[in-house]
């Protein structure tokens, strides 16, 4: 007997079969809302990567002394900025005057702005720019496009330079956090008994030691603090609350009928965990993690503050937030600028948030 | 003249998914007060969307794109939200065909009817949670008083779905779609339950559409039938009509595939013996077509006799092998054989918590020390009252949940002891369907990753692309459209989801399989197919089967031995022929005497009970 | 159940020894002792002499391994001794010193926290009902540009507007400076302007988050088919929302709900700091600063025993609103 | 609670017999002479003793302003001689008795609550503000930072001829706020208070200062003697402690030895009983402290005594969030405020600033600096500090990341100081030549030509890099050590900036476990404090610098009594500091304050415009037109 019983449809669709997570994806993209928020996060990520080529003072390519150099390196990682132009040359970031003067003959590819995400430009730095004008002169104007910070850093420089830290521990460490939070709140939710006491009892003494205890007795034990611990420590710190609601999911799931069928079918507890349940409890979890994506700037801020935070060579937009702090009522290009730039991000974060959440439901993708 | 109370016309009814899907493709009819039209057809072929249609509560992604239903003159397609809500539950109210699912989890199944009561009558709470102890008595919930307390995760599928039915009756609506209701009851309670609706019917005026596939339920009830077919409406006329003389070949086929308690066949035959469907340009054109007499001496001939238990066994049990009185190929297993599945004294006791602090109030025997030996090949019929624990004995053989107290041995070891990997072995043979087939499809999982998922946790059926290929055949072999492998559970019907389930246990191709209800949300010729697969399955690769189900045709038709249970405890065993020709209970005799028949004098009966009852109620009507 | 808490209760009572010895562990060996600070002396002809310092080490167990101060810390704590402060600014009883905060503390939190949940519940039933439309579109926008505002800067621009510019709320502080002779009424009336700023500041940061999280949890239970039950008993949309579909998505609500009690206590640094409030939340802040380990330790203590009760809570509300989790 | 209002007089004196007040001093066997042993041994020279305000009003009496308040008002000011006109101008006393609202509140800020209304217990600078206006002591100092006899409390001050003993002899005018009479028994018992073993935790941080005191001794009702260790210059500052009741400490004490428990302590706490000019009406922790004039201060059996404090009343409102403060003070709610560096041109340069206040720059005697810690094999070699002190670009330190606003400095002494060298030590300036020959020959090269010096200690090579400790949360630290970083970068020598939180900073410098740290002091008014920061293994010399010569000096320094004299030791000691640069100093710190414009009377002593006498109380506000 032929097997087709069913009324007749339209457009035979590919046949190709997709796994969950690629039909999500699928439906994911045809979310106009959400997709524009995931480009503008590429773009972003984009603007991370390529932020020493957008501005910078230090050349992209430079042809100097017979060699040719990418000084903007420099700008990801201190050392990488060729020996020859710190500690070799002495250019001390004023490249134009000390090129010209050392080598005639050298040239130089330069980033879209020059303007320097740490220091004031000088006004020997580059011909026919002025020097940064600072304090409540330093509003923005065509040379600073977001205006200058109270000693004169251009605000523009220093936010497309901390694009990669506020998107770095965003990411790192609300994955970070995510990994942990999911997986000890699917064992406990999951199998109950002595497994949810023991990981429960865990979840609260991690929950009931003060963060900024941890951080200041961390500090203690690091000798670099670097942007990596700040990423450690709100991963380590921030997945509590990931555990206790995707536990709570777990322990209401579990009892659905179709984990009883999984469980028919031979599947493992792991299998259960992560295939079957976890993405019916995705709702309050994605939750939690896209805002605490958004919110790891604010912490960044907050722990620099206590000096757990970036290094000083590392721009980020808590920093401008925090001096803006400083000068609310006379230069709020310092809080205008690094707001907007989170409310982007958060509102991006969020619609991708809800973007996947629409898309990993069978039942809202459609509609 | 009577009123016509809804009339249906050119309804359509599309999904806009990933392909659009024509779920009702233009149909009309109309339905006068006092009236119930009976909706048989095939499984997947709308009756759901149409009644789901009325009740204006669609699924996000459907949409009526022509037609109108107009109800007591308003149009309910074009008719705002605000004034749809105050006819929903007041003047229609329906059973949703999946109890399961549709009961709040959260909520005591009185507090929801309740709900319902205070919201469309003038009640106090007090006066409401007495209408509802009332309505729980009527259609039949034991205990009621003490079951309004009950959480639906507490209910057997019976009792959820009666509860249902409570809900709906509850306010006494003009209109009433009942959506496959009795599928879980067994005949008994079904009896009762057609009983109420006819009496309300009669008394009130009520009237019914009332959707379902057990012919013998539409001959009990059923004023007017409307065959559906895919989208379509193939035949349309009064009952005895429909019986005496169908027109279309589908009806005439499906009227030819119900099993029958006195059935002869060995195979069921299917409608597409007795029709050959052909997709066109323009739609689909059927044929009609006989069923060649070899054909059914086919049917008659195809697979095994009866097996039954060792000859001592039945001596013990006191049903002893009585030569000659069985059909020739019956046969009995060997002496000495082992049983495949051995059960002793299992019990299964589910604590009544109360009260915040949940204190246990009290224990729910539901399984009170069974016993019982399946062995290889065999299949055993487990009938009995909904609610007597059927579905949790299938349960506690698998674990899936802990029996209180009792020995389960499967191939001789205990599964009680079994831990990891050996239970995971054991669970690779030993496969369940479940009674609720939308519960137990994870709603994130295409059902083609569902079909492959037992595939890939026992790792067999070799690639990712073979397995895709299995799953096709195993969906052609339920039949179904093997196209569809890529969408979710919620966009299929109920019967087809019921049959994604039998796919997904024959993926693994266990040794022993619990089917709980598994046919009961089919179409007879779908049941029929799917019977026939189970059957030939069980004939070439050895297949033992407990099959639980209410219907005891089908379980006449399928069952080695079988065994009745009532409250927790099997109160008889045996052949099936045996059990069915001699009944030694009076439990068992009400069963089978319950069963709905459809014979035509049957049918000429209700119908002038019917008469009577109109014509008193208008005399009543016209007298006051 | 009851035997359930019981056990919960008794278990607490070791995370929470456990907890205060891990932390106790840990500010002992920060860099740092509270001497370390009382020394400090913006002028420098004035100092500790050596002889003090060690007296005092002594008075402080400090010379011991901390493990053993960590013993002395307990064994008064069982006895119901806190200690007091070690700190120059306050030596009081430790109990003493969070109990004088607290009342402050609680009256922002608390407010803020109800005024959070009033809000946020009704703002997600209502994305849920009217998702994807302009204006659930418009009210979400509008939150996260909140969220995105940092509480400095709002306070500020708030202060300008409703102390400086419109002069109806105080700019600051928590009473005026004639407060002790008003009526009992005018005090009262007086701390509720001090607090309007603060609880506002408080509260619209995180209205964001929760909105989106009762919204998110929402979407998932309505498209359930007893949401479809309801609606076919003719229950009303509004009805079908709180009562069927909200209840069923409580169980991350009630977890979230859980974990925020303990801030309840905790307050605020960065508004106390601005609206120069006696908080909880400064007071930990610089006893970490101070190394005072009395103090500090009295805080951790009453933040274990909420995030505890907190966590019990949420455990025990699970199986209220969802009868299908049992504990046994 | 324990407290001693609750005990019957018996028991209360029991308690005082039973506890040894005594047990603190410092010499046990010390049995001082009686008055008339001393009158007659010791040939009494009289010290000064001066009232101030009327002293300050003798002076200012014919003193013309180079400009008038109110023009000085409309200046908004841009460089020193703008900021010298304004306090010039506003500096004036009232000509006569209509000029001063006498009934007016003065609205003082403070950006941090007071610690205790215990004068022993202040440490905070919030603490100094409110025993200057509360407390009574019988030495001030003038504003010069010279000590002098309190005219207001005492009617003489003698010394015998090596200093070593003085004798004091009190008003009998003066009065504690609840009517008992100020005593010379109030000064006995604070002071063995103040030394008492039992009570150091609860006064640790004062005895330091009166280390070298034998005892101090009354003598009858107002004459009290202070036996001194040794001959010293600097024994006259050692009175400049305020004092305590002894009638309400002394049962308080001996009944509730924690001071934090008893009734009398919480009632001292809120209401304690003062000397001073002013008296607590109310206190409301973290919010504000309410003062009024006290009418028995200068009014003493129906005659006026004392100058009538110009304010009847004095709020002290705390306000710890600067930008909140500076909305305050912008918006008339408060009448003064020390304004932060960082909103100094910019928050506190917009136009609505100046509607209603002025501000005033003043140079301090507080420095800034980088220590170098002379135990780390980088700074061992003065010539390696001096190399690192001519690496520094102060030009874009001071005018750059400071905007100008505090100035140069070269040494421990600011230039005015009577001890400071004169002529002034020239500033160091700029001169990477000279640094990079100075590290040359203290032996470290850039051997390996990774533009890092290095040089062989030990068998090991070590290349130059060190870190920058400073605490954290402070933006201009952190600016400035990204500039010093950047700038010893140019001589090869790598800095990298390390911020800790500021009890670790604590830590680490007073276990020398650093390389270099940002510091900053503010000095007093005499120089002999700076032995502890430059004496060899003193308790704040963080760098653990050691010079056997300014051990030396410091010696001489403190018991020579001539002031010229003691002048030269310390001018001698600037410039071998100098020379060493144990520390490159950086900068002096201004005073940077905004005033409400009806403030009159306020001048800076190098200590600010208030710690001093009569500092705060020539404040006045002048009627409103
Ligand atoms: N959400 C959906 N999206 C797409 N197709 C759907 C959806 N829901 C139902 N369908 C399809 O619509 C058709 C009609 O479904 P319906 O539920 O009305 O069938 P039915 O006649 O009630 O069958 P059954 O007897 O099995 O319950 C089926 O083929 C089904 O696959
Ligand atoms: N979790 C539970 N808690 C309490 N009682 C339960 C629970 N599950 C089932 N029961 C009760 O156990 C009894 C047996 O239920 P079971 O589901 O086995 O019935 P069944 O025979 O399968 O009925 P049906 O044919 O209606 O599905 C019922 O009375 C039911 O109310
Ligand atoms: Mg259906
Ligand atoms: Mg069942």
């Amino acid at each position: 007997m032929s097997a087709d019983q069913e009324p007749v449809t339209q457009l035979s669709k590919p046949t190709k079969s997709l796994g969950f997570w690629a039909t999500s994806w699928r439906y994911f993209r045809r979310r106009f809302l959400a997709m524009a928020a995931l480009y503008f996060v590429i773009f972003l990520a984009l603007v991370a990567i390529f932020s020493p080529a957008i501005v910078g003072t230090k050349p992209i390519v430079c042809y100097y002394k017979g060699n040719i150099y990418f000084p903007a390196m420099g700008y990801f990682y201190q050392p990488w900025e060729n020996a020859i132009f710190t500690t070799g040359d002495h250019f001390d970031n004023k490249y134009e005057p000390n090129l010209k003067k050392n080598d005639p003959n050298s040239w130089a590819i330069w980033p879209l702005v020059r303007q320097d995400p740490i220091e004031p430009v000088g006004d020997d730095w580059f011909e026919g720019q002025p020097k940064n004008p600072s304090n409540a002169e330093g509003h923005p104007s065509w040379q600073n496009l977001f205006g200058t910070s109270s000693v004169g850093v251009d605000v523009f420089a220093q936010l497309v330079h901390g694009t990669r830290v506020a998107l770095l521990v965003g990411f790192v460490s609300m994955g970070l956090a995510s990994v942990i939070g999911i997986i000890i709140g699917a064992c406990s939710g999951y199998f109950g008994g002595w497994i949810d006491f023991v990981l429960s009892r865990f979840i609260e003494i991690v929950l009931c030691v003060p963060t900024l205890i941890l951080v200041i007795a961390l500090l203690a034990v690091v000798e670099n603090p670097s942007i990596w611990q700040v990423v450690l420590v709100i991963g380590l710190t921030g997945w509590t609350s990931i555990a206790r609601l995707t536990r709570a999911e777990f322990l209401k799931i579990r009892q659905i009928e179709y984990v009883a069928a999984a469980k028919a079918m031979g599947a493992g507890p792991v299998r259960i965990m992560f295939v079957h349940i976890l993405r019916n409890a995705l709702a309050p979890i994605l939750v939690p993690i896209t805002f605490g994506i958004a919110a790891a700037i604010f912490t960044e801020s907050a722990l620099s503050f206590l000096g757990i935070g970036a290094d000083t060579e590392t721009p980020t937009w808590g920093r401008v937030l925090h001096e803006g702090q400083d000068h609310i009522r006379s230069m709020w290009w310092l809080n205008f600028f690094p707001g907007l730039a989170i409310f982007s991000t958060v509102l991006a974060y969020n619609l991708i948030g809800e973007g996947i959440q629409e898309a990993t439901d069978p039942r809202t993708r459609d509609a | 003249m009577t009123k016509i109370l809804l009339k249906v016309d050119d309804l359509r009814t599309f999904f806009h998914g990933e392909e659009v899907v024509k779920a009702v493709d233009g149909i009309s009819f109309k339905l006068e007060e006092g009236e119930t039209l009976g909706i048989v057809g095939e499984s997947g072929s709308g009756k759901s969307v149409t009644s789901l249609s009325i009740m204006q509560l669609l699924a996000r992604s459907a949409k009526i794109e022509s037609g109108t239903i107009s109800f007591l003159g308003t149009d309910l397609v074009r008719l705002p939200d605000p004034a749809m809500r105050k006819i929903r539950g007041k003047d229609i109210s329906m059973i949703f065909q999946e109890p399961m699912t549709s009961l709040n989890p959260v909520f005591t199944v009185g507090s929801q009817v309740m709900e319902a009561i205070i919201l469309h009558q003038r009640v106090s709470k007090a006066e409401a949670r007495e209408q509802t102890i009332q309505l729980f008595d009527e259609v039949g919930i034991p205990e009621p008083h003490k079951r309004v307390h009950y959480y639906p995760h507490q209910m057997s599928g019976g009792q959820k779905q009666r509860v249902m039915i409570a809900m709906a009756l509850s306010c006494n609506p003009k209109l009433l779609i009942a959506d496959e209701p009795t599928t879980a009851l067994d005949v008994t309670i079904q009896a009762q339950i057609l009983d109420i609706l006819r009496r309300l019917r009669d008394s009130r005026g009520m009237s019914i559409l009332f959707i379902t596939h057990d012919l013998g339920v539409i001959a009990e009830i059923a004023d007017h039938v409307l065959v559906m077919y895919r989208g379509k409406v193939v035949e349309h006329g009064e009952i005895h009509q429909i019986f005496e003389a169908p027109q279309h070949p589908y009806t005439k086929g499906l009227l030819a595939c119900r099993p029958r308690l006195d059935t002869k066949v060995r195979r069921l035959p299917t409608v597409s013996d007795f029709m050959d469907s052909t997709v066109t340009e323009s739609g689909i054109e059927i044929t009609e077509k006989k069923m060649s007499p070899e054909k059914y001496e086919e049917l008659l001939q195809a697979g095994r006799g009866r097996l039954l238990h060792p000859k001592p066994i039945l001596e013990e049990i006191g049903h002893p092998w009585k030569e000659g009185e069985y059909s020739a190929d019956t046969k009995c297993v060997a002496d000495d054989e082992k049983p495949l599945l051995s059960v002793r004294d299992l019990k299964v006791h589910f604590p009544i918590r109360k009260g915040i602090f949940s204190r246990v109030h009290g224990h729910v025997k539901a399984v009170d020390g069974i016993d019982f030996d399946v062995f290889r090949g065999q299949t055993l019929g487990l009938v009995g009252e909904s609610g007597c624990g059927k579905t949790t004995t299938g349960r506690a053989i698998l674990r899936l949940i802990e029996p209180t107290d009792g020995v389960v041995e499967f191939e001789g070891k205990n599964v009680r002891s079994l831990q990891g990997a050996s239970l995971r072995e054991m669970r690779k043979k030993l496969q369940i369907i479940f009674q609720d087939p939308y519960g137990s499809l994870n709603p994130r999982m295409t059902i083609e990753a569902a079909i492959c998922e037992p595939m890939v946790i026992q790792g067999i059926g070799g690639t990712r692309k073979e397995q895709g290929q299995r799953a096709a055949e195993l969906m052609k072999e339920v039949g179904m459209n093997p196209d569809h492998l890529r969408r979710y559970p919620h966009e299929f019907s109920g019967g087809q989801r019921q049959r994604i389930c039998i796919a997904r246990a024959l993926a693994v191709e266990p040794d022993f399989l619990v089917c709980d209800e598994s046919v009961s949300a089919l179409d007879v010729s779908v049941q029929a197919q799917v019977l026939n697969l189970l059957k030939e399955l069980q004939e070439r690769r050895g297949l033992t089967y407990i099959f639980i189900s209410h219907d005891l045709s089908v379980v006449k038709f399928m069952a080695d031995m079988m065994a009745v249970m009532n409250a927790g405890k099997i109160v008889e065993f045996g052949p099936a022929e045996d059990i069915y020709a001699n009944p030694s209970q009076e439990y068992t005799r009400k069963l089978i005497n319950a069963t709905p028949k459809d014979s035509l004098e049957h049918i000429q009966m209700r119908q002038e009970e019917r008469k009577q009852a109109r014509a008193e109620r208008l005399s009543t009507i016209a007298s006051a | 159940m009851l035997t359930y808490i019981a056990r919960r209760v008794f278990i607490g009572v070791f995370t929470i020894l456990a907890v205060t010895c891990l932390v106790y562990g840990l500010i002992r060996n920060m860099p740092g002792t509270p001497l370390t600070v009382m020394q400090e002396n913006p002028s420098m002809d004035r100092g500790m002499s050596e002889k003090q310092m060690k007296e005092l080490e002594k008075l402080y167990h400090l010379d011991k391994h901390w493990i053993v101060g960590y013993g002395y810390w307990l064994a008064d704590v069982v006895q119901g001794d806190l200690g007091r402060g070690i700190s120059f600014t306050d030596r009081r009883q430790v109990s003493t010193i969070i109990l004088s905060r607290l009342p402050n503390t609680l009256m922002l939190t608390i407010t803020s926290l109800l005024l959070t949940y009033l809000l946020c519940i009704p703002m997600g039933l209502f994305s849920t009902a009217k998702n994807a439309t302009a204006s659930e579109r418009a009210l979400s926008v509008t939150l996260y540009v909140l969220y995105a505002l940092p509480t400095f800067v709002a306070a500020i621009y708030l202060n300008l507007l409703f102390a400086v510019k419109l002069d109806w709320l105080p700019l600051g502080g928590m009473t005026s400076p004639n407060y002790s002779e008003l009526t009992s009424f005018g005090k009262a009336w007086d701390l509720l302007k001090h607090t309007i700023l603060p609880i506002t500041c408080l509260t619209y940061g995180s209205l964001a988050y929760y909105t989106r999280f009762v919204k998110a949890n929402m979407m998932e239970t309505i498209q359930q088919d007893y949401i479809r039950t309801a609606q076919a008993k003719g229950v009303g949309p509004l009805k079908v929302l709180l009562v069927h579909a909200f209840r069923n998505s409580l169980i991350p609500l009630l977890t979230l709900i859980g974990l925020t009690l303990p801030t309840l206590l905790a307050g605020s640094v960065i508004l106390e700091h601005i609206y120069q409030w006696d908080g909880i939340g400064q007071l930990f802040i610089s006893k970490i600063g101070q190394r005072d380990y009395p103090v500090i330790m009295g805080l951790v203590l009453m933040f274990s025993v909420m995030t505890l009760i907190g966590q019990l809570l949420a455990d025990i509300l699970y199986a209220v609103v969802d009868p299908r989790i049992t504990y046994s | 609670k324990v407290g001693s209002s609750e005990l019957t007089e018996e028991e209360k004196q029991q308690a005082i017999a039973d506890f040894d007040f005594d047990a603190g001093l410092p010499d046990p066997d010390f049995k001082p002479p009686t008055l008339e042993e001393l009158d007659a041994n010791y040939g009494w020279t009289d010290k000064k003793v001066i009232d101030p305000m009327p002293a300050l009003q003798k002076e200012m009496a014919d003193y013309i302003p180079p400009i008038t308040p109110q023009e000085a008002m409309k200046i908004r000011p841009k460089d020193e001689k703008d900021y010298e006109e304004i306090l010039g101008a506003m500096k004036i006393q009232p000509k006569n008795d209509d000029e001063v609202a006498w009934d007016s509140t003065w609205v003082h800020h403070e950006a941090g609550d007071v610690n205790s209304l215990n004068p022993l217990r202040m440490s905070s600078v919030g603490d100094f503000f409110y025993v200057y206006l509360t407390g009574v002591s019988a030495v001030s100092s003038s504003i010069d930072l010279e000590p002098f006899g309190d005219g207001r409390y005492i009617k003489s001050w003698q010394a015998n001829d090596d200093n070593t003993i003085q004798k004091v002899v009190l008003r009998d005018d003066i009065t504690w706020s609840d009517g008992t009479p100020i005593t010379a028994e109030d000064w006995e018992f604070t002071f063995k208070v103040i030394l008492h073993p039992d009570l150091i935790s609860m006064f640790p941080a004062i005895p330091s200062s009166l280390e070298d005191v034998k005892m101090i001794k009354a003598y009858g009702k107002d004459t009290f003697v202070i036996f001194h260790d040794n001959s010293s210059a600097v024994n006259d500052m050692k009175l400049d402690f305020p004092i305590i009741p002894k009638h309400i400490y002394q049962p308080a004490i001996a009944v509730d030895p924690t001071l934090t428990d008893s009734l009398t302590f919480e009632e001292q706490e809120n209401q304690p009983v003062v000397g001073g000019p002013y008296e607590v009406v109310s206190r409301e922790r973290k919010q504000r402290i309410l003062l009024k004039r006290r009418e028995s201060y200068y009014m003493h059996e129906g005659k006026q005594v004392r100058e009538k404090p110009f304010f009847k009343e004095i709020r002290m409102e705390i306000i710890e969030n600067p930008t909140q403060a500076l909305i305050a003070m912008t918006d008339g709610r408060i009448d003064d405020m020390e304004v932060p560096a960082s909103k100094w041109n910019t928050d506190a340069n917009k136009e609505d600033f100046f509607k209603n206040n002025v501000k005033v720059k003043h140079t301090a005697w507080s420095e800034g600096h980088i220590v170098w810690n002379t135990g780390s094999p980088f700074f061992e070699d003065a010539r390696v500090r001096r190399a690192m002190s001519y690496a520094i670009d102060y030009d874009a330190l001071i005018n750059g990341i400071m905007n100008g606003i505090h100035e140069q400095s070269s040494g421990p002494f600011h230039p005015s100081a009577w001890f400071a060298p004169q002529p002034s030590l020239p500033k160091f300036t700029l001169d990477l030549d000279k640094a990079r020959q100075l590290l040359d020959e203290a032996g470290w090269k850039d051997t390996d030509a990774d533009g890092i010096r290095d040089k062989e200690i030990n068998g090991k090579k070590v290349p130059f890099s060190f870190k920058i400790m400073l605490s954290s949360g402070n933006p201009v630290g952190e600016l400035m050590a990204r500039q010093l970083a950047s700038d010893f970068g140019k001589i090869g020598v790598k800095a990298e900036p390390r911020q800790y939180e500021w009890t670790v900073v604590q830590q680490k410098t007073r276990e020398h476990s650093f390389d270099a740290s940002l510091g900053g002091w503010g000095s007093g008014g005499d120089p002999f404090s700076t032995e502890n920061i430059f004496g060899t293994e003193a308790p704040r010399n963080f760098g653990q610098y050691s010079n056997k010569k300014v051990d030396e000096l410091y010696k001489q320094g403190l018991l020579e009594l001539d002031r010229e004299k003691r002048a030269k030791y310390y001018q001698e000691i600037a410039k071998i500091l100098y020379e060493e640069q144990p520390y490159t100093w950086l900068y002096y710190r201004a005073d940077l304050f905004a005033f409400n414009k009806q403030m009159r009377g306020y001048q800076f002593s190098p200590t600010g415009p208030w710690y001093y006498a009569p500092g705060m109380h020539s404040v006045w506000k002048a009627k409103s037109e």
